[in-house]
Formats: structure tokens, C-alpha cells, sequence
């Protein structure tokens, strides 16, 4: 069921009624059977992939919880009569037992989303290769990929890892586990939530409270308004663009990247606004997804405010954990002897780095585009960081480091610089996207833009005069949003402003928004990762 | 719970947002007033006060086009309605007529049975023109389910602000003119049109793998039959005498012997046409498809002797209300012509009905 | 100390283009089928057929694929732009055009000596929507034409067709080809789009 | 106390480990900059620092650093 679609809309008013009306202590049930039923429409086989990911998760959290509450009994009752050795050893004992759940348990879990999503992409590599040798091909496996499979694995093996690490006991209710799972706003594209953050929001009752309800369903109608009348209205240009390399070369490979970075921002924020303003309307506080990422002034600074809990998920759960190993460890002795201390400590850092990005590119899509796209932004990374030295040297011969201008250039170089990564996600593969950063270069027609090829993108004059108008309002709240919520600010505003605030973005959407016969409402871009 | 007076000042919002909303609905729905006049047909019936009508049309544009209701007082004093709409399917033909007599009790309802041969819904346009004029009921509520393409939603008929919305951008003047009231565009429902095209080429009949009405077209032919008996109206089916799309025997054969199963009065006119006195080279503005205003007449003076004797209609010209009433009916019809002859000698095309074809 | 430096940054760059390297050589590892969740089209297509929009021939004597109707060396398939053929053909014997009601749409049927087809309209230009024979003075490639018998069609096409009431349909994706058969005669032969096969003319 | 402090000026000179209170919070320390921090660490102290451990409480200044160091120690 699309987020954009009148029965979500139905089901959606229909929950929070009956969500307000019954007792507190039955919430939790109505949103796990809420959860269910809204998973169930992308049909049963994906129910039985979720139920499988949250059973396994279940059963190995609970035998790891166990045994760390049988160690520490034991290590309470013999605490005297126990040598440190032996303490240390019973401890082994117990990490490798506990070890051994985990990682069966995580094989499971990112088994299920490995088949899924790569089998098809290796089986084409491997057709690719044997047809230079022209062997036989393997034909491909049809499975349509669970609707938000990659988050709900994602959610809970950070789930497990964090029990395996002790950082809070297992969810002995299954049901319980299974909401947090499966609750049906985050499933679809994150945030992706950690359950000492989630948990206990889901499972304790909520009073009605207007405030939060109000604030939430404002929050709901912004998300609308950027996906239906923003992000759904400048997709066809963007489509014209990338799926016509031969014919939009030149100046027409920066137009798309810039329509397509408006695109999936407005598509993926206004997603996201939905389903925190969702869980707000109920009571539950999610975790903010994106912090005016457009606003950075580096790359660094740009994943440290784009899709926020995908950034800590792969922090917490591959970077520390691989540069911590003792295989990287190993590996940056032996750097530092080889290549010496300066060097030699970056070599660990940026190997984990690499393996990270790899992860992360992977993940986003099971194809040489977004691995590409995963390691650009790595080497993006990596080339700032080597560069420190030759900014620390240029800030100090002119300092402009404060003034506007400066601030100015670094925030439109990040832009342009992640839009021309992120148009990977579009082009049809690795080769036509790089032909088209070549033909930026080579092919100059800028004129092109003058003289109303624009109009002929799939867009028409109207078009671009409702999105000019919703970008500047997407900016202006975006500005205002730096110095505290809209919605306080908007509060203490007099009624009729309010009102006319309120309505006004109501009525846009209806009026401008893109959808119905002609539009045919477009799913979330990240709803197929 | 929440402060009463902030429940009022919510109430009050809610109110000016729906009044805001349906202003911008009506304002976004087409007008139908200078251009596809199609469109406009159905909701005249319900600005009409007098809905006193001895006989009802309904079916496509081969009863809008080919029947004049003036014509039939004038000469017969029949007084008759046509809730014609452009392709309108049997479904929507059926739920139309379960809505009118909810209006009037006629004596004689006329369907034509070229929408026999569509056993499943044609186009989103032929659905909105056919539903959009009706108001809010359950009839129109059936007759939409009935009738959906798969890509229509069902709300958007409910709230047709949802489908016409990306009209913001094509508003033109008409649609501020007409924002409130709209003007009548047929007389009684006959969409009148003086021009003429002489028919040149029949087109070869193609052979068909089946010819048999579907299932679920006969199923609403006996609905309708069945309300006919129910409210004791007599049902006649008719099939107008246009020479495209062709009008197979086998399909002619079927409909006679359902007419004679439920004893019903069918008449196919292309038998006719001799006896009707139709000349397919100045009777007709579409070389054959549809009768223009000399045809329309021809065919309505033949048709209503017919049903008079047939189910002695009472000549009701002597009703001295009734007479005041269709003779500004009258009035209107010969202002209509003659704007139409004018037109027709000034531009050599009548603007309402071309301006789309001249662009395409 | 300098150049050590220098190595680690070319080694850590060679990582990053081999792996854009190895993408290019999995170039074609995106042609042949495989969903790649290309983002922009929504609709899920992810590999866009190569001949673009829509796949129409505008050479009339370029090879084509599938069934389609030959006259006189004139290639005549459905889908095809209407305007080249219309003028390799010259004047029609008969020519009729029907705009449907309230405009939304105009059928139009060219007549030649032992065939017919009709034309639909789109963005101002037509494109064949079906042809239909006459009369046996023409044949299909494959040599059938009307009062041949169910036999001959297996022969020519095999029986992998469809059947529906005495309607024998063979499809190739594009064109679906249909032979109407009364005892055992062919009495109807039209090649058309799926969307307008078996419509009444 | 002082090698660690010597450990975190290498990494950030401008920065002053003794009285920052909020290494984390402020983002002086990125997650670079921890990574460096663990590997040095282990060579200075030859204690391996758990990733479990990798909290903000444990690396927002010098103190809490150096109280999970002799932790650490007096486990093994």
C-alpha cells in the first residue's frame, strides 16, 4: 500500500481514532495488528520473510540475554572462591557460546536479504563473464524484493548486536519484538530505530494529547506537500533526462543531477516527515532522519545529516566494530611499521573506511551503480581528508574561512558534488553515467537552456512555476528551521495565520499536488531498496 | 479533553476549509459550455421545473442526436425527455432511468441497443461525462461501480476535486463564467446541429468471432426490462438509423427475439429509412454517423405517430400550462437554428462542434 | 617521509577505480533483464528497451520482425506511422472517417484494392491500428488467405494460437494475428494491435 | 594520564583535552579520530578497548578515557 494512496489515508484516520479510544494497555496490539495488516498488502510471501527475520531474532536475543544473566549470577554467587583466571575463562566460555548464537543468528537474518536482493545481481556478473567465454547463461531467479526488507534486517540485527554487547536485556514478549519490528511507518524506508530508543515508546500507552496530534498531522501534510507536489511533479523530467543518455548530454547532465537531487530530497524528507509526523500523531517519537543535509559545507558534514540513522546504523554496527577487529588491528602495526607513524596509522582508518562505503553502496542496490556510487563518495571522503593539510595552508594565506562568500562556495560545491554521485542512482549503468560527467565537459550547450528546450523535459510552464514555488518554500522552512521548530514558531503565531498556514498547504497539495490519472502516483524512491 | 471554544474555533475552520474546498471543485470542473458540449447533457435534466414527461430517451448519441422532443409535441403533443450522454454504456442507461423515476413516472421509456455490443467500460472521458452531472446518490453510486476503468479511483467521483485538480493550469474565462450557472445546451436533451455532410463510403462489415451479446449486457437489458414491468412503463427498444458503427443481422435477430420473449416493441430504423424519407446526403452533418436537425425531425415525426397509437400517448397540446411551457420551448429551438444557420453561412462550420476537430 | 605518503594516496585511489573499472566491466550485466531498481522510473521497469519510447518503424522497407502484412513490397505492420505507407500506396479506393463521440478519438479506414486498415491517432500523427482482408486476391506472407482451411493455418503457423468461439489468434508481442474460420473456410484475416484485435469495424 | 593526553594533542593541537568536558557532543572527535584514539591506546597501554565501550559517556574527555583505560587494565 503507497504512502501516497486513499486507503493509506483511511487506514491512517481510522488507526488514530481507534488508537485514542481504546484502553492504553491494548495500543501496542492494535499497532502490531496495524503493522500486519499494512504489510500484508505487498502480499503474504513478504509477510512470511518478516515473521521468519523476527522469530530468528527473537529466540538467539533471548538464549544471548540468558546466558549474560546466567554469567552473572555465577560470578555473584563463587565470587569469592573464584581466581581471575578462572574467572576470565568462564568468561571466554560464555562470550564464545553467546558468539556462536549471534552469528548464526545474524547469517540467518542477512541471509534472507542477501538471496533476496543479490542473487539476481550475481547471477548476471556470472552471465557476463561466461558470455565472454560464451558459455552457458544462468537464467535469473524471479523473486520481488519484501517491501523494506533491507530496514526492518537492518533494524533488527542492530537489535541483536546490541543485546550480544550487553547494552540492554532481550524483549521477552515476542509480540513486543514483532512491533518494533514491523511498526508499519518506519518499515517502508527508516528511520531506522534502536529499541532502547524505540521500545519502550511502543509498548507503554499514550494518552491524547493535542498537541502531539496536531504537530504530527502537520507534519504529515508537509511530508505530502514535498513528495506529491514537489518530488512526484519534477520526476519526469528527471526520467527524460537519464533514461535518453544519447540525446541529453552537456548541460543537460546538470539539470538532472540538480532536478534529481530536489527529487529524491523532497521524495525521501517528505517520506520520512510522514512517518515521524505518524508516529508523533501516536504518541512516539522517532528519531529525526535528516538535519538540512543541503546546508553542509563538506562531504563529511553532508553524512552526518543525510539519512542520519543509516549513518550511526553502519557506524555502530560496521566501522567501530571492523577498525576495531584484531584482524585491522594487526594490520595497522604492520602499516605503521612499513610505511611509519604519520601513514601508517591513516592506512587502518581508510581501509575500514573503504569497506564501510562498499557496505553502505551495496546496500542502497544490487548493482554496479550504487557499488560505484558507495566508493565515489569513500574516495570524496578519503581525498578531503588527505587534503586537510592543503586547507589548513590555504585558510591560513587568505582567511576567509568566516566570510559568507566562502561559507557560500562550500555549501554549492557539496551540492553539486553529491548530486553528481547521487545521479548514479538513475543512469542505466556504470559507463553511460561516467560518458555523461565526460559530455559535461566536452558537449557545451548551454544555450539550450534559453531557448525553451526545458519546456520539452516533460515539464510545462506550470509545472515549473508550482515547483519553483514549493522549492522556495521547502528552502525558506528549511532557513527558518535553524533557529527552532517551525510548528513552535508557528504555534505562537495568531489564529488567522495559523489557519492560513495550515490550509494553505492543504489545499496545494490538492491543487497542485501530482497524483491521480495522468500522475499515477509514484512509489518512494526508497521503497524498493 | 479539548476546551470547548477551541472545538468551536476547530468547527468554524473545518467549515470555510470545505466551503473554500467546493468553491475550488466547482471552479476546476469542466464547463462543457463552448467546447465537447456532450459534457453538459446529463445535469440539464435537473434544472428542468417541468419534469412532466410522457416519454423518456435514454442511451448514446444515437438518441440525442436523432430525436427531437419539440418536434414530437408540435406534431404529436408528446411530451418527452432525452438523458442522452456520449457513449453512454447500458449500465450507465440503466442507473440513469432507476434515478428518473425517482423524478417522474413516464409512460413509454425508448432505449437505443447499440450499447448491446460494449460489455466493459470504454473510456474514463465517456464515465466522467456520463457521472459527473448526476448529484450524490445511491443509484449514482452503483452506476459508478459499475462503470470504473481500472485506473479510476472511486473517491474521485465522490470528490471530484481529486481528478479535475491539474485543471488549475488550463482555466480559461468560460470557466469563471459558468462558475455558478451553467446555460442550457439542448432542448429537452436533443443536442440540435443544422450542418451537413453527405454520406460518401459505408465501410465493408467485418466479420466478428462471436456475435453474441455478452452476459453481463443482457443482464442489465432484463434489470431494465424488469423495472419497466415494476412501475408499469412500456420499454421500447429502438436501434437509430446510422450507418456506422455497422449494426450486424445476427445482433438484430437477438434483439427481436428478446423484444418478442418479453413483449417488447422493437424497431431497427435503418429497415425504415425509405418510409422515415431519410436522404443520407442531406440528412445527416457526419456522412452517416448521426442525423442532423432535418433528419432528427424526420425521424421523430415517423417515430412518434408510432408510439401515440401504439400506447395512445395523449395528445396533450390542449394542457394550457403544458402549451405555454413548450412553446417558449419552441421559441428557443428556432432561436437555436437560426444562430446556427448563420454561423453555418458566416463561418462554414458551427464553432461549438469544430474548434476541436479544426486543431487536431 | 614525502613519498610514502604519495603511494597511499595513489594505492587507495587504484582501489576506487577498479572498482569503477570492474563496473564497466559488468556494463552489460545491466542490458539482459535484471531489475537494478533503477531509481528515476518508479515504475519498477528499471531496463528501458533500447529502441526508446516506442518502438514504431518509420522505414517501410527497413526488415521487421513478427507478422506483419507485405503489398507490393510495402511493409505494412501495426503500430507502424501511417503517413509513409498511406503515400507508398497512393490514392485509397475508399476512404471513411468516424470521430467518436465528444471527439475523443477518430477512427479512420483506408480501403485498397483486396485489403483495408484502419488508422488511430496520436500526439497528431496516425498509426496503423489493424488491417483486414477483403477478399482473396491477397495473401499473407505465409501464404493464407481467405477459404483457406485450418489445416493450411497449422501448416504455416503451427498451433500455438488462441482460441475463442471460431477465432484462431497467433501474437507476437506486438501484432496479433487472427483468422476467423466457418466451416472450416477462413472467412476473416486482420492483423492488430491487441488493444483494437477483433473490434467491429 | 600525560601519554594520553600527549596521544589526543597529536590528533587535535588546538584542542584542550585537560578541561573539555564534551569531546563527543561538540563533535570535536570524529569517528576518524576515535578510531586513531583505540589504535593508539592499545599500543600505549596494551589494552584493547571493546566496541561495546565505544560510548559517548567513555570518550567525552580525557578523565573518562583514562578511568576506562586503568578499567580495562585491571581486568586482564
Amino acid at each position: 500500500m503507497l504512502f501516497t494512496s486513499y486507503n493509506f489515508i483511511l487506514f491512517l484516520l481510522s488507526l488514530f481514532i481507534i488508537y485514542y479510544i481504546i484502553p492504553k494497555k491494548y495500543q501496542w496490539m492494535l499497532l502490531l495488528a496495524a503493522s500486519f495488516f499494512f504489510y500484508s498488502f505487498s502480499g503474504w510471501d513478504n509477510v512470511a520473510y518478516i515473521t521468519v527475520t523476527i522469530i530468528a531474532t527473537y529466540f538467539a536475543a533471548l538464549k544471548i540475554g540468558q546466558l549474560h544473566l546466567q554469567q552473572e549470577s555465577y560470578l555473584k554467587e563463587n565470587k569469592g572462591s573464584l581466581s581471575k583466571e578462572e574467572k576470565k575463562a568462564y568468561k571466554e566460555k560464555v562470550k564464545s557460546s553467546q558468539k556462536k548464537y549471534l552469528l548464526i543468528c545474524l547469517f540467518f537474518d542477512l541471509g534472507i536479504l542477501a538471496v533476496l536482493k543479490y542473487t539476481n545481481f550475481v547471477i548476471s556478473n556470472i552471465n557476463s563473464i561466461s558470455r565472454i567465454f560464451n558459455a552457458g547463461e544462468i537464467s535469473f531467479l524471479d523473486i520481488a524484493l519484501p517491501m523494506g526488507i533491507s530496514f526492518y534486517t537492518f533494524q533488527s540485527v542492530g537489535y541483536l548486536v546490541d543485546v550480544y554487547r550487553g547494552k540492554y536485556l532481550p524483549e521477552k514478549n515476542i509480540g513486543k519484538f514483532a512491533l518494533f519490528v514491523s511498526f508499519f511507518p518506519q518499515l517502508v524506508q527508516g528511520p531506522i530505530s534502536r529499541f532502547d530508543d524505540l521500545g519502550h515508546q511502543l509498548y507503554s500507552g499514550h494518552g491524547f494529547d493535542f498537541r502531539n496530534v496536531s504537530f504530527g498531522m502537520q507534519r504529515i501534510i508537509w511530508g505530502f506537500f514535498k513528495k506529491l507536489v514537489i518530488a512526484d511533479r519534477i520526476l519526469p523530467a528527471v526520467k527524460t533526462i537519464t533514461q535518453n543518455p544519447d540525446t541529453y548530454q552537456g548541460i543537460y547532465v546538470l539539470v538532472g543531477m540538480v532536478f534529481y537531487a530536489v527529487q529524491l530530497y523532497a521524495d525521501f524528507t517528505g517520506g520520512i516527515d510522514i512517518t515521524i509526523g505518524i508516529a508523533e500523531v501516536l504518541g512516539i517519537k522517532l528519531k529525526e532522519n535528516f538535519e538540512r543535509p543541503f546546508f553542509s559545507k563538506s562531504t563529511a558534514e553532508y553524512w552526518r545529516r543525510w539519512h542520519i540513522t543509516m549513518g550511526t546504523w553502519f557506524r555502530d554496527y560496521v566501522f567501530y566494530p571492523v577498525s576495531v577487529s584484531n584482524a585491522m588491528l594487526k594490520v595497522s602495526k604492520f602499516s605503521r611499521e612499513k610505511l611509519g607513524e604519520k601513514t601508517g596509522k591513516r592506512v587502518p582508518v581508510y581501509l575500514s573506511t573503504i569497506i564501510v562505503w562498499f557496505a553502505t553502496g551495496i546496500w542502497h542496490g544490487a548493482s554496479w551503480n550504487f557499488i560505484v556510487w558507495g566508493l565515489l563518495n569513500c574516495l570524496v571522503i578519503i581525498v578531503s581528508q588527505e587534503l586537510e593539510p592543503f586547507y589548513a595552508w590555504f585558510h591560513n594565506r587568505f582567511n576567509v574561512r568566516g566570510k559568507f562568500i566562502f561559507k557560500l562556495f562550500q555549501v554549492g560545491r557539496t551540492f553539486l558534488l553529491m548530486s553528481a554521485i547521487r545521479i548514479l542512482d538513475c543512469y542505466r549503468n556504470v559507463p553511460v553515467t561516467f560518458r555523461m560527467y565526460w559530455s559535461v565537459f566536452t558537449k557545451w550547450n548551454i544555450n539550450e537552456l534559453f531557448n525553451g528546450a526545458l519546456l520539452k523535459l516533460g515539464l510545462d510552464k506550470a509545472d515549473y512555476f508550482v515547483l519553483v514555488f514549493g522549492i522556495i518554500i521547502m528552502i525558506a522552512v528549511s532557513l527558518a528551521q535553524r533557529s527552532g521548530s517551525i510548528r513552535e514558531k508557528l504555534s505562537a503565531r495568531p489564529e488567522i495565520v495559523r489557519y492560513a498556514a495550515y490550509v494553505g498547504l492543504f489545499i496545494s497539495i490538492i491543487v497542485f499536488g501530482a497524483y491521480g490519472i495522468g500522475y499515477d502516483s509514484n512509489q518512494f524512491i526508497y521503497n524498493q531498496f | 479533553m479539548i476546551a470547548p471554544k477551541k472545538i468551536a474555533k476547530l468547527a468554524v475552520a473545518a467549515l470555510i476549509t470545505i466551503a473554500l474546498l467546493i468553491l475550488l471543485q466547482s471552479l476546476l470542473m469542466p464547463k462543457y459550455m463552448t467546447e465537447i458540449l456532450e459534457g453538459a447533457l446529463i445535469s440539464e435534466y435537473y434544472r428542468e421545473e417541468n419534469k412532466d414527461h410522457d416519454v423518456i430517451f435514454i442511451g448514446d448519441c444515437e438518441v440525442y442526436e436523432n430525436f427531437s422532443p419539440v418536434t414530437l409535441w408540435q406534431e404529436y403533443g408528446i411530451t418527452s425527455f432525452i438523458r442522452g450522454s456520449a457513449q453512454q454504456l447500458i449500465w450507465h442507461s440503466y442507473y440513469l432511468l432507476e434515478e428518473t423515476l425517482k423524478y417522474e413516472k413516464p409512460k413509454v421509456v425508448v432505449f437505443n441497443v447499440l450499447s448491446m455490443k460494449y460489455d466493459r467500460p470504454q473510456k474514463e472521458a465517456y464515465n466522467r461525462m456520463a457521472l459527473d452531472g448526476m448529484p450524490l446518490s445511491v443509484t449514482k453510486l452503483k452506476s459508478i461501480k459499475a462503470s470504473m476503468m481500472d485506473d479510476e479511483k472511486f473517491i474521485t467521483y465522490i470528490f471530484p476535486i481529486l481528478r479535475y485538480h491539474s485543471r488549475w493550469s488550463e482555466l480559461t474565462a468560460e470557466d469563471f463564467k459558468y462558475l455558478f450557472k451553467k446555460d442550457r445546451v439542448t432542448h429537452n436533451g436533443y443536442l440540435m446541429r443544422v450542418d451537413v455532410k453527405p454520406l460518401t463510403t459505408i465501410p465493408t462489415e467485418r466479420k466478428l468471432a462471436n456475435y453474441r451479446f455478452s452476459d453481463i449486457c443482457y443482464e442489465y437489458l432484463d434489470k431494465m426490462t424488469e423495472l419497466c414491468k415494476k412501475n408499469g412503463i412500456e420499454l421500447v427498444l429502438i436501434k437509430a438509423p446510422t450507418i456506422y458503427p455497422h449494426w450486424y443481422d445476427e445482433w438484430d435477430k437477438q434483439m427481436e427475439d428478446y423484444a418478442e420473449e418479453n413483449n417488447l416493441l422493437y424497431i431497427n430504423f435503418l429497415k425504415y429509412t425509405d418510409e422515415i424519407g431519410i436522404d443520407y446526403q442531406t440528412d445527416t452533418y457526419d456522412a452517416g454517423l448521426h442525423l442532423n436537425l432535418s433528419g432528427a425531425e424526420k425521424l421523430s415525426r415517423y417515430f412518434g405517430k408510432i408510439i401515440q397509437e401504439e400506447f395512445n400517448l395523449p395528445d396533450r397540446r390542449n394542457d394550457e400550462k403544458l402549451s405555454r411551457i413548450w412553446a417558449a420551448k419552441a421559441d428557443l429551438y428556432v432561436q437555436e437554428m437560426e444562430k446556427q444557420y448563420a454561423e453555418l453561412e458566416e463561418l462554414g462550420y458551427l464553432k461549438a462542434f469544430n474548434s476541436r476537430r479544426n486543431d487536431e | 617521509m614525502k613519498n610514502k605518503k604519495i603511494i597511499i594516496i595513489i594505492a587507495i585511489v587504484a582501489i576506487v577505480a577498479a572498482g569503477v573499472v570492474v563496473a564497466s566491466l559488468g556494463r552489460n550485466s545491466n542490458k539482459d533483464g535484471i531489475d537494478n531498481a533503477n531509481v528515476s522510473n518508479n515504475d519498477n521497469t528499471g531496463n528501458n528497451n533500447e529502441t526508446g519510447a516506442n518502438n514504431r518503424d518509420v522505414d517501410i522497407t527497413r526488415e521487421k520482425q513478427g507478422y506483419y502484412f507485405e503489398y507490393k513490397g510495402i511493409k505494412i505492420g501495426v503500430n507502424d506511422d501511417a503517413a509513409p505507407i498511406l503515400e507508398a500506396l497512393g490514392e485509397p479506393m475508399y476512404y471513411f472517417e468516424a470521430p467518436s463521440c465528444a471527439y475523443e478519438g477518430m477512427d479512420r479506414i483506408y480501403s485498397y484494392s483486396g485489403f483495408e486498415f484502419t488508422t488511430f491517432t496520436e500526439d497528431d500523427k496516425e498509426y496503423i491500428a489493424s488491417i483486414v482482408f477483403l477478399d482473396d486476391t491477397v495473401t499473407t506472407r505465409e501464404g493464407i488467405t481467405l477459404n483457406a482451411t485450418l489445416k493450411d493455418i497449422e501448416k504455416a503457423y503451427g498451433s500455438k494460437y488462441e482460441k475463442s468461439f471460431n477465432q484462431y489468434s497467433y501474437s507476437d508481442g506486438n501484432c496479433v494475428l487472427s483468422f476467423i474460420v466457418e466451416n472450416n473456410a477462413v472467412v476473416s484475416v486482420e492483423y492488430a494491435l491487441p488493444a483494437y484485435s477483433g473490434q467491429e469495424g | 594520564m600525560e601519554a594520553l593526553l600527549r596521544i589526543l594533542e597529536d590528533l587535535h593541537p588546538e584542542v584542550d583535552f585537560a578541561t573539555n568536558k564534551s569531546l563527543i557532543d561538540d563533535k570535536i572527535l570524529d569517528s576518524f579520530d576515535i578510531i586513531t584514539l583505540i589504535a593508539e591506546i592499545s599500543d600505549e597501554y596494551d589494552v584493547k578497548i571493546p566496541v561495546e565501550e565505544i560510548v559517548p559517556e567513555n570518550f567525552n574527555s580525557a578523565e573518562a578515557l583514562y578511568k576506562l583505560i586503568q578499567k580495562l587494565q585491571d581486568e586482564d
